[in-house]
This record gives structure tokens, C-alpha cells and sequence, in this order.
């Protein structure tokens, strides 16, 4: 049935503080929402507000305090150096926060760039671009990560790379496809028809439809970037010692899981509840604004 | 004798948004072997009609009064698996939409077989009696047919087909879903045809949905007007055509551009639009739009006769 | 009355098939005809006859295999994109669907006021936005709605103030009245007459429905299977249809009338494809009067204004006795 | 449908082929000299040139790839550094077990996945589809390495109800299985979650379809519409999803294999990294991306027999 709500109320443009509001309200509405924005609000707030929430420095070696059980002072107790965890996965939430969004405006911006060039370049260029996206997601993200640390050396700059290689051709792909649709679209063969040029569509016809779900589904990637860094981190493929990553974290208490198993707690509770609240938020995202997109992979 | 009969039939469909009252105040009648067309425009409750008498309403939506007489039973009372006993056998369906009416996956066969379900026949019995029906709507090459997949079928054969495994199930009663609107004008002629002889050999009764007038005044000996969930108009096909009686039946008949053999430098229209589902007015839905409204529209209005078997919801509207 | 669009021998072909079998087909196989200033002109024809594409090709938007046009006495034809550029300044286009040709992001105002900036024309874009609404019909207060928030018919409305906002000499309008419904239907095209007669505008209407060209199309064409079968001046043909194919699209669409005698002439079989086209007279495989004839030699339309493409038209006598499948 | 095949085939030659170029590039571009690295500090300049000589180091590159190439597609990758042994023969070695941990990864995932996604799609809106839903989410989002150590340490070291390390003894199916269970649920975990949603909206959106309505106004079952109708094509978008998801589960298998200190492809790679024992790591790499392909190659292959709308078109 067609709804008939020809004369809804004037819905017109908003001051976009407003619109921002009124979005954060509409997600807090939703309980799985509300819970994805506090854990994500906790996460910068630690992040933001490390040096103010922990006396302690993240990398004090203290051989006194080795293997301490969490306690009032140490709140997570301390590692096989006497370092103090909660200081560290404090510290570790920067370093996974600037990883995430460097790298996904990164990925965001290239993907853009190349999913809009194959949908509206030419044909055979389309197809080359294709082979190359196939190419590059027929490594495996761990092969890829190794490949190319063999290649630079670990250090935070090998975390990016991978990330952006590894959602490049997911981003450009989306982009790719929505285009040709939009390519197809009438109200694109109206601006066609009216006289506007190609750099004018791509930017006033073809980007604003393609962008909105491209970042709700990047928000929802961002879980999986930490994921990486911290991946990369366990397997000492990313950030070098001594400086505090949960992966770091969580390889330490790996190897002293048997008798000291709170290290490996303190590195993975941090990840677990990160990606949790940024898997919460980004999927009340989607189906608040727009819910066409569920059941993406 | 009356197949079905459709009594005060009240719809409702809860949304976030508060109650949507798809249908007021339904009621209808089809004799067997007759033809009743319903006609309406977007938004007038024809789909939320065949879905209540079928009992596949959408889960938020409730019949909330009103009865439905199928062969003297009340399928608003029945349970689901008495039902769906009845879907088939009993009330056969002819949806609008051929390319998805049919399984893209299942050959056309196997879709006509899994029908027969109820059928004591063996398997190349079934199979012998679909393309015996495949045959009667003019699919050529019809044993062949059955193992194909339906997009391998035009819109036109796709809809055949769909009539085919309606008839097969020699309902006795047999629902047109707007059958020919995605087709050709020349393709709808063909189809209507079909239905009509078809009809005829079976002897089933049918409700016949459609926005064509052309068609329903030519196919149907019975017409029923709605207009935003209820009925305003009801009566024959002569009756309704010849002399409307409500002033939505009647603007509508003269908006059809094809009523107007000559050239009109004007065409009328109905100013204005179908009221909100949720905000429907207590009084005449079509109050709101009509050029004849004064204040006595704003009262609920009843089912008028005009002369036999003819009937408005209008007070305005009179006999002869 | 001088002419404004100038359409000879028009082809648009196409490639498609399974990868191996790939063949040229002609969607548009040959058509010509003019469009004189202030006239109305339609295109009727089925699905499958090729009536979007020839508007596309007219328009540009489909580069066409041979045949010419010119609109205004120049040749537009295999222009490129700034050289087109004015020449779409002074032909709109409608496109079929309502709300989808509307660009989803964009409000009511940004879209109407879209030609302005497509074509650097200075204007000021508050007053241009309630100039076109209001001459479409449409209250100012709809400048901030987007697309999806409109009807059917205000999206068509909002279609078209954007398609005079420059003044143009020729809308090609695709498909006016689809997917509204009747008592909607007649608003479309009373605006549309209304504002031919106000700016003095061509239009060239495609359509399915003969009886919404009946009221606005002073000339038309009949295609079939990317043919003109016939052509002529709409009420001469709406009065006498020469070419079978006109009398049966013509008795396919009925007036409302359940008195009236059953005259219908019922085409047996479907359109065939572009990709196949029988031989002889394209029509014969569905036609209830074809003749031996019709199966081995294709009929030329002759004549002056009002042309058929048939061997025994219609009305004019010597015609072979209808076949079974008439009724 | 043969037509569809080959072209698929040739695609998968050319992506094969370009992460080859990829990977050789890769390991021409390594910093340093791989004889040097090779060898270590302690041999000799004549030493060095020997090996530079037996590893094609002294022939122009576009000879140096051809060969990698042309060995590359006839199953010689060269041999290891350390034990001369063909690389090849290593890590087939290892890769049999790296299969197993993958196949119990889409045992777990297809198992629970399939019928979740279906249940919390027929019971739509319900408690169990919200339940079904947050911990599709939950599980999806939380990386595996994580959900490795958390299994080692919770049922392994903790309660002690299944075996901490290795693959179990040779020749001990039994055993070998009981060692599978927590690695091959770390790998499978988060595609359970994945299938389950996606099942569930792929459903969804198939009851919602014209046909399952025809179904229904002829009184089919309603278990005969949700298995025959709905399922048959609601499934065949999983079986692509799953050609990624192997892929993935590539990815987990490494974390699986090292925190489980398991044999395979995956802790190969990872120690050759750590020993620099270069011609294993893109001799793995290599095969795990063939594999990676060829699996994809028969995820889109199954899905077209599934479909004849896909059989049809090409």
C-alpha cells in the first residue's frame, strides 16, 4: 500500500549541529545503540584522558612490581617489566583509535577515488581496475600483512598499508557498483540531458548517493582495523616495543598464560569491548539511516 | 448462489506510527459463475482485500469486524491450516506481477507438480495434467515447457502460465490480481480473452481487481468502486458505467481519457489527494476532494440503495 | 509553420547475446519525421518498439549508427558535449519515472534551479524556485522537500517546472502520465497543454496510451519494432486507422462502456524481437489480415502527411478477409 | 554455463598470475641481499655468490621472474634456505593440517550458522531473533586471536576440558579431532555470526518475494515454502559469502595455529618470517593464495549450478 502522506510536515534542511543531535538521540534510543555509544565514548575518553586517569607511565619499567594481580592500585594488575596494564591499555586505545580513522579516511578517500573512476570511466579501464581489486583480496589479510612486513619492516606506517590494502578494494568495489546503477539512473540521463558535463554529475549526482551508506559501512570496518592493528601487534608485526598496544599487551600475557592469565585478560578485554561498541554503534547506524543496506556482509 | 460474501469487513494494520484502517465497512458479493470487477486507484485497499480473503495479511495486520463467506464459511473464523486447505482448490490466485509470481529457481513443472500436492495422481500423471493446462492457455510445445525455468518465458507466457496453474486447481473461486497491467495493451487483450473463455469452461466465479476501466466494464458483470478502504459504489456493470451514483465513480469515469472520443482542450481531473491511512476522516472519505461536499459529509456515511442491487455511500446520491 | 526538429532516416543499433553470439540488432531501424514549431508530436508504441531509445537518440543521449537531426536548422548529430551544450539549453527532456529522474539528495529547489547552474545562467535562485513552482502549480512551501517526499504527480510537476526553467523551443517528454493514476493523469497533461500554449512550445510525447495523446498530440507516429508504421495528422488517425496495427492498439484500449459492441481485434502471439525481424511486412506474424504477400515484401509507406506501412491498408477497400483469431 | 566456467577459470589464471608479479616483486624489493641474509654474517663473499649463483640472483630480472614463474606454475617454488628442501614438498607438509582446522572452521560456522540465521528469520521480530541477532553481531565482531587465547584460557588451562596444544598424535583420529574442537571454533567463530545473518536476511528477503505469495495463495505446507522455496534460494548468496569467509579463516588459521602451537601453513610462514627463510614465506604465500582462488573459483561455480537464472545468463 502507497503511504498517501503527501503533506507530511515540511522536513526540510536542519543547521547540522541540530542534525547531529537529533542523529545521536535517534541511536541512543536503540539499547544496543546506547550501549555501542557509551563503550565507544569510554574508549576515547580513555584514550583522550590517559594521562589523567593513571599516575602511572605506560612504559616505567618497575622489576619490583613484576606480575602483580590487579589490585586498588594497579587496577589490572602488571606485567612480566612491572608496567602498569590499565596505564597501558589506556595508552594502547591511541594507538588503535589514530590507526583506525588515519587509516579509513585513507581507505575512504582512495576507494572513492577508483570506485568512481571504474564505474564511470570506460570500459576496458573498469575492467582492468577490477582485475587488480581481485588481485589484491585474493591474498589473505594475515599473508598480506606478513608479505609486506617482510617487505618494511614492522612499524605502525605496515599497520596503515595493510588496512588500506586490505579495504581498498572492498571501498572501491561498493563504489564502483553503486555508480554504474546511478550511472543508469534517470535522474543522471536528466542532468545529461540538460547540458551537465561529467566532472558536474560525479559531483553533484553520483557522489552524494554513493557516500552516505560508504560510510556507515566503513564505520562498521572500523572494529575490524583494530582487530588488525592488534593482530599485527600480537604477531610483533606492528607497533615495536615498548610502546603500549593491546596486541602487545595480549602477546605478553600469552606467554605467561598459564600462571599470570590476568595480562592476557587486561590485553584482550579493551579489544573485545572496543570492537563490540563500534560493532553496536555502526549497526544502529545502518538500520537508522539506512536500513537498504542490511544484510551486507 | 453466492460464492463469497464479504460483510462489513473492517482491516486494520498496527504501525509505529499509531493504527493504518487499510478497510472500513467492506462488503460484497459474488454469485457463482459471475465476474466481479473491483476497481480503484492507488491506495484504495484493493491488494489489502484479496490478502484478507486469502488469510495472508502481513503480521501487523488484523481483521477487527466483518465477516467473509466463502461457500458459506466464515474465513475470517477458520484456522490457518483450514485455511490453507481452502488457498488452491477452493480460492485459486492470478497475481499482477509475472516475472516474480513465479519460483526463479524451480522449473516450471516441478512449481505446477508441488501444486497438485493434495492430488492422489502419480508423478507423469501430474506432469500430464500440467501441460494439458499449459496447452489450454497456448503455451506451445507445452510438455517441453515444463522443464524450463521462468525467466526463460516471456512477461505475456509467464502470465499464461500463471493462469494456467490457478485454473488447474479447478477453484471455485478464482482471484485476478490486476493480471494484465504489466503487459502490452495488445497482450491484455489476448489475456482477457483467455480468462474470460477459460472462466467460462471451468465455471468458476471470479474477483477480478483492476485500475483499467475499459476492461472491467467489458469483462465483468458486477462492479464494486473503492475509494481509500471503502467501498462507495457497488452494483452491475451497466449500472456503475451507465449512471454512477457516487461523485468518485462518477469523476473517475469521466477522467478516463478514453471516455472522450474527441479532442478535450481540458481534461477533468479529481483535484487533491487520498487521505492519510492514519488520518482518515470520520465522515466520507472522499469528502476532502468532492466538488459536491457540504456539511452533512462530515457524518459517518451508510450503504444507499438506489434501485436493486445497486447501492453508494453517499447521501447526496439518489435513485433514478 | 516552420520546422524544428528535423529527424531523417534515424537508426540506433545495438550489440547483445550470449558472449559468442553477439549480434547487431537495429532498435530503431530508420524513421523520419519533423516537428514543427509550437506542435505537439507523439510517439506511440509498445514495449519493445524502440520509442525511448529514438527520444534518447534525438536528444543525444544515444549515439546514433546512420540517419541525421537537426532542431532548428542545424545539425546535432554526433555533437560532443560542449558544442551540444546549447542546443540542450533550448530542448528539455522528460524521462519516464516521476520521483526516479529526480536526483534523491537534491531538494525541490536545488532541482528546478539546476539549469541555472548546469548553464551558468544568472538568476536569483529563491525567485527563479517560486516563479517555477508556482507556474507548474506547485506551492513555494515544496522548495525544501526532497523527491521521495513527493507524490507521483507533484514529482511530475517538479519534472516539469525543470524542464521550462530556460525557456525552451521542444520538450521530449518520455512517458507523461506513467505510473500515475487516472485522476492524475488529466492534471499532467492539462499543464502540459496549458504551458504549450503559454511559451509557444514543441513537444514530442512518447507514450503507450493512445488516449492521453488523443487530447494533446496534433501529429503522431505508430511504432512498431523500431518502424514507423503509421504517420499523420492524430485525429485522422484516431478516426480512421489505417494500418492494422494502429486499429488494434486503438480497440485494445476500450472506452469504458459495457454496452458497447465487441469489435475488439485481438493479435494473436507476441511482438517478435528486433533481434529477429520476420520477413516481408514486420507485422504479418501478428496480423489478422495478412495475405501471402505481406509474408515475402515489405509494404513502403507512401503518401504525403498521412502515411501507412501496409499493402492492404485499412478502409481503402481490397482488403484479404480477417483470419480465426479475430473476434 | 561452460562458457561462464572458462571465463571464470581465465580470470582466476590472470589474479593467480598477477599475485605472482606481486609476490616477486615483493621479494626483489626486500632490502639487502637474500644470499647475505641467507647465509648470515659468518660466511664468505665465495660462500654468498655460490648461493646467488644456485638462486638466480646474477640473471636479469625479467629472467629472474620468468623462471620464478614459470617454476611457480609447475609446482617447483625453489628450495629453502635452511634444509634444501623443496619448498613445495614443505608446505604440503603443513597444509593438510591448515585444511582441517579450515574445514572444522566452516563445519562450526555452517552448523550453527544456517540454522540460527533460518530460525531468527521465521521467528522475525521475536525474542529469539533478537538474541540470534546481537550475538551474530557479537561474535562477528570479536577478532579471533582473541577468541583463541580466551578458549586456551578458559577450557584449556582453566577448566583443562580439551587439550591446550599441537594437532594430537599421528595415527589418533580421535585425539586429532579433540584437538581440533577449540582452534577450529576460534577460526569459525565469527563466520557463525556472519552465515547467521546472512541466511537471515537473505530469507527474509525471499519470503518477501511474489513467488513465496503464489506459494502460499495455493496452500503449499508452510515448511515445504520456508525448506524448497525459500531455502534453495536464499542459501546460494552464503556459498559466495563462504569463498570469502575461507579466505578469512586463512587469516584466523595463522592466529589459531600459533596461540594453539599447531602445525601448518600459517605457523610456517610465521617462523620463516622469523628465521628469514624468505623462499618459504612466498612459497606458502603462494599456495595459500592459489588456494584462496581456487576456492572462490568453486564458490561461484556452485552458486551458478545452484541458479539457473546464473546458468542461463552466461
Amino acid at each position: 500500500m502507497s503511504a498517501a502522506g503527501s503533506d507530511l510536515p515540511g522536513a526540510g534542511r536542519l543547521p547540522t549541529s541540530a542534525r547531529l543531535l537529533r542523529s545521536v538521540r535517534r541511536v541512543a534510543r536503540e539499547p544496543l545503540g546506547a550501549l555501542g555509544l557509551v563503550l565507544v565514548a569510554a574508549m576515547i575518553g580513555g584514550a583522550v584522558f590517559a594521562d589523567i586517569l593513571t599516575a602511572f607511565e605506560p612504559n616505567r619499567i618497575s622489576p619490583r612490581d613484576r606480575f602483580l594481580g590487579p589490585s586498588f592500585g594497579h587496577l589490572l594488575g602488571t606485567d612480566q617489566l612491572g608496567r602498569d596494564l590499565f596505564s597501558r591499555v589506556l595508552h594502547g586505545g591511541r594507538i588503535a583509535l589514530s590507526v583506525a580513522l588515519l587509516s579509513t579516511a585513507v581507505s575512504l578517500a582512495i576507494g572513492v577515488a577508483l570506485g568512481l573512476v571504474a564505474g564511470y570511466g570506460p570500459r576496458w579501464l573498469d575492467n582492468l581496475m577490477l582485475l587488480l581489486f581481485d588481485s589484491i583480496k585474493s591474498f589473505p589479510t594475515v599473508m598480506l600483512a606478513l608479505a609486506l612486513v617482510t617487505l618494511f619492516g614492522p612499524s605502525l606506517t605496515a599497520v596503515v598499508v595493510v588496512v588500506v590494502l586490505v579495504n581498498v578494494p572492498g571501498y572501491a568495489r561498493i563504489v564502483r557498483t553503486r555508480t554504474l546503477s546511478i550511472k543508469e539512473s534517470e535522474f543522471v540521463d536528466a542532468a545529461r540531458s540538460m547540458g551537465a558535463g561529467t566532472a558536474r554529475i560525479l559531483r553533484t549526482h553520483v557522489t552524494p548517493n554513493v557516500i552516505g551508506p560508504l560510510l556507515i559501512l566503513a564505520s562498521m570496518d572500523i572494529p575490524v582495523v583494530i582487530a588488525i592493528e592488534a593482530g599485527m601487534s600480537f604477531l610483533g608485526l606492528g607497533v615495536r616495543p615498548p610502546t603500549p598496544s593491546w596486541g602487545a599487551i595480549l602477546n605478553d600475557g600469552f606467554a605467561a598464560i598459564r600462571d599470570t592469565p590476568w595480562i592476557a585478560v587486561a590485553g584482550g578485554l579493551p579489544i573485545i569491548l572496543t570492537t563490540l561498541g563500534f560493532t553496536f554503534l555502526g549497526e544502529t547506524l545502518r538500520d537508522v539511516f539506512d536500513p537498504r543496506l542490511k544484510g551486507r556482509g | 448462489m453466492t460464492v463469497l460474501a464479504i460483510k462489513g469487513l473492517n482491516v486494520s494494520f498496527s504501525t509505529g506510527d499509531g493504527d493504518l484502517r487499510a478497510l472500513r465497512d467492506v462488503s460484497l458479493e459474488v454469485p457463482a459463475r459471475g465476474i466481479v470487477g473491483v476497481v480503484g486507484e492507488s491506495g484504495c485497499g484493493k491488494s489489502t482485500l484479496i490478502n484478507a480473503v486469502l488469510g495472508l495479511l502481513a503480521d501487523n495486520g488484523r481483521v477487527d469486524g466483518g465477516s467473509i463467506l466463502f461457500e458459506g464459511r466464515d474465513l475470517t473464523r477458520l484456522a490457518p491450516a483450514e485455511m490453507r486447505a481452502l488457498r488452491g482448490p477452493g480460492i485459486a490466485t492470478v497475481f499482477q506481477d509475472p516475472m516474480g509470481a513465479l519460483n526463479p529457481v524451480l522449473s516450471i513443472g516441478r512449481q505446477m507438480r508441488d501444486i497438485q500436492y493434495r492430488s492422489p495422481l502419480g508423478r507423469s500423471e501430474k506432469d500430464a495434467r500440467s501441460a494439458e493446462f499449459l496447452r489450454r492457455v497456448r503455451i506451445p510445445d507445452a510438455e517441453a515447457a515444463l522443464a524450463r525455468h521462468p525467466h526463460e518465458f516471456s512477461g505475456g507466457m509467464k502470465q499464461r502460465v500463471a493462469i494456467a496453474m490457478a485454473l488447474m486447481m479447478e477453484p471455485s473461486l478464482l482471484i485476478a490480481d490486476e493480471p494484465t497491467t504489466a503487459l502490452d495493451a495488445t497482450l491484455e487483450v489476448a489475456t482477457i480473452d483467455l480468462l474470460k473463455e477459460l472462466q467460462e469452461q471451468i465455471g468458476c466465479s471470479v474477483l477480478f481487481i483492476s485500475h483499467h476501466l475499459g476492461v472491467v466494464a467489458e469483462l465483468c458483470d458486477d462492479v464494486v468502486v473503492m475509494y481509500a478502504g471503502e467501498v462507495v459504489e457497488r452494483g452491475s456493470a451497466r449500472q456503475v458505467f451507465n449512471t454512477p451514483r457516487h461523485p468518485y465513480s462518477a469523476l473517475l469515469l469521466e477522467c478516463d481519457p478514453a471516455r472522450r472520443p474527441e479532442r478535450a482542450r481540458r481534461l477533468p481531473t479529481i483535484p487533491g489527494s487520498v487521505p492519510d491511512p492514519r488520518r482518515r476522516p470520520e465522515g466520507c472519505v472522499f469528502a476532502g476532494r468532492c466538488p459536491r461536499r457540504v456539511d452533512a459529509c462530515r457524518a459517518p456515511q451508510g450503504e444507499r440503495a438506489m434501485e436493486p442491487g445497486h447501492m453508494a455511500r453517499c447521501h447526496l446520491a439518489e435513485a433514478g | 509553420m516552420s520546422v524544428l526538429l528535423e529527424v531523417r532516416g534515424l537508426e540506433v543499433a545495438f550489440r547483445a547475446g550470449p558472449p559468442l553470439a553477439r549480434r547487431r540488432f537495429k532498435a530503431v531501424a530508420g524513421v523520419d519525421f519533423d516537428v514543427g514549431r509550437g506542435e505537439t508530436f507523439a510517439l506511440v508504441g509498445e514495449s519493445g518498439s524502440g520509442k525511448t531509445t529514438l527520444a534518447r537518440a534525438v536528444n543525444g543521449l544515444q549515439p546514433i549508427s546512420a540517419g541525421s537531426v537537426a532542431f532548428d536548422g542545424l545539425r546535432i548529430d554526433g555533437l560532443g558535449g560542449a558544442a551540444m551544450k546549447p542546443v540542450r539549453r533550448a530542448m528539455s527532456m522528460m524521462f519516464q519515472d516521476p520521483v526516479g529522474s529526480l536526483s534523491p539528495r537534491m531538494t525541490v529547489g536545488d532541482l528546478v534551479t539546476e539549469p541555472f547552474r548546469i548553464h551558468r545562467v544568472d538568476a536569483d535562485p529563491e525567485a527563479e524556485t517560486a516563479r517555477l513552482l508556482s507556474l507548474v502549480g506547485l506551492d513555494a512551501a515544496f522548495a525544501d522537500r526532497f523527491p521521495h517526499q513527493l507524490s507521483g504527480g507533484q514529482a511530475r510537476r517538479v519534472g516539469v517546472a525543470r524542464a521550462i526553467a530556460l525557456n525552451p523551443r521542444l520538450i521530449i517528454a518520455d512517458e507523461p502520465t506513467a505510473g500515475l493514476d487516472v485522476s492524475v493523469q488529466g492534471e499532467v497533461l492539462n499543464l502540459l497543454n496549458e504551458l504549450r500554449e503559454r511559451m509557444g512550445l514543441a513537444m514530442v510525447i512518447i507514450t503507450h496510451n493512445l488516449h492521453v495523446i488523443r487530447h494533446v498530440a496534433d501529429r503522431m507516429a505508430v511504432m512498431y519494432l523500431g518502424r514507423f508504421v503509421e504517420t499523420g495528422p492524430s485525429a485522422e488517425i484516431f478516426a480512421a486507422p489505417a494500418h492494422p496495427y494502429t486499429a488494434a492498439l486503438l480497440s485494445a484500449n476500450p472506452e469504458p462502456d459495457p454496452d458497447r459492441a465487441r469489435d475488439r481485434i485481438s493479435l494473436p502471439a507476441e511482438a517478435p524481437s528486433p533481434m529477429a525481424r520476420p520477413d516481408g511486412c514486420e507485422f504479418h506474424t501478428r496480423c489478422p489480415w495478412a495475405a501471402a504477400k505481406c509474408g515475402t515484401e515489405a509494404p513502403a509507406a507512401v503518401g504525403g502527411d498521412r502515411r501507412a506501412a501496409c499493402h492492404f491498408p485499412l478502409g481503402a477497400g481490397a482488403r484479404p478477409p480477417a483470419k480465426e483469431s479475430t473476434i | 554455463m561452460l562458457i561462464y566456467a572458462v571465463k571464470r577459470l581465465g580470470l582466476a589464471v590472470v589474479i593467480v598470475s598477477l599475485a605472482m608479479l606481486l609476490l616477486f616483486s615483493m621479494i626483489y624489493l626486500i632490502p639487502g641481499d637474500p644470499a647475505a641474509v641467507a647465509l648470515g654474517p659468518r660466511a664468505t663473499e665465495a660462500m654468498r655468490e655460490a648461493l646467488r649463483v644456485k638462486m638466480g640472483l646474477d640473471q636479469p630480472v625479467w629472467v629472474q621472474f620468468w623462471n620464478f614463474f614459470r617454476g611457480a606454475w609447475t609446482g617447483d617454488l625453489g628450495r629453502e634456505v635452511l634444509s634444501d628442501r623443496p619448498v613445495a614438498r614443505v608446505v604440503m607438509e603443513q597444509l593438510p593440517h591448515t585444511l582441517a582446522l579450515i574445514a572444522g572452521g566452516i563445519t562450526w560456522s555452517v552448523a550453527l550458522g544456517i540454522p540460527l540465521g533460518c530460525w531468527a528469520a521465521v521467528n522475525r521480530g521475536g525474542w529469539s531473533d533478537r538474541i540470534v541477532g546481537v550475538l551474530s553481531v557479537a561474535v562477528i565482531a570479536v577478532p579471533s586471536f582473541v577468541v583463541a587465547i580466551y578458549a586456551l584460557l578458559v577450557f584449556a588451562v582453566t577448566l583443562r576440558w580439551l587439550p591446550a596444544i599441537g594437532a594430537g598424535p599421528p595415527g589418533d583420529p580421535g585425539a586429532q579431532l579433540l584437538h581440533l574442537i577449540l582452534p577450529s571454533l576460534a577460526v569459525g567463530l565469527g563466520w557463525v555470526g556472519y552465515i547467521a545473518r546472512m541466511v537471515r536476511a537473505s530469507m527474509l528477503e525471499v519470503l518477501e518475494e511474489q513467488h513465496i505469495r503464489t506459494a502460499r495463495a495455493f496452500g503449499l505446507p508452510e515448511r515445504r515454502i520456508i525448506f524448497r522455496y525459500a531455502l534453495a534460494i536464499a542459501v546460494p548468496p552464503t556459498v559466495t559469502l563462504l569463498g570469502v569467509g575461507i579466505g578469512q579463516m586463512l587469516s584466523s588459521a595463522v592466529f589459531a595455529e600459533i596461540v594453539f602451537a599447531r602445525p601448518g601453513v600459517g605457523k610456517l610462514v610465521y617462523d620463516s618470517i622469523l628465521t628469514r627463510n624468505y623462499p618459504l614465506v612466498t612459497g606458502a604465500v603462494m599456495v595459500t593464495t592459489v588456494l584462496f582462488v581456487l576456492i572462490n573459483l568453486a564458490a561461484d561455480l556452485v552458486v551458478g549450478a545452484l541458479d539457473p537464472r546464473v546458468r542461463g545468463r552466461l
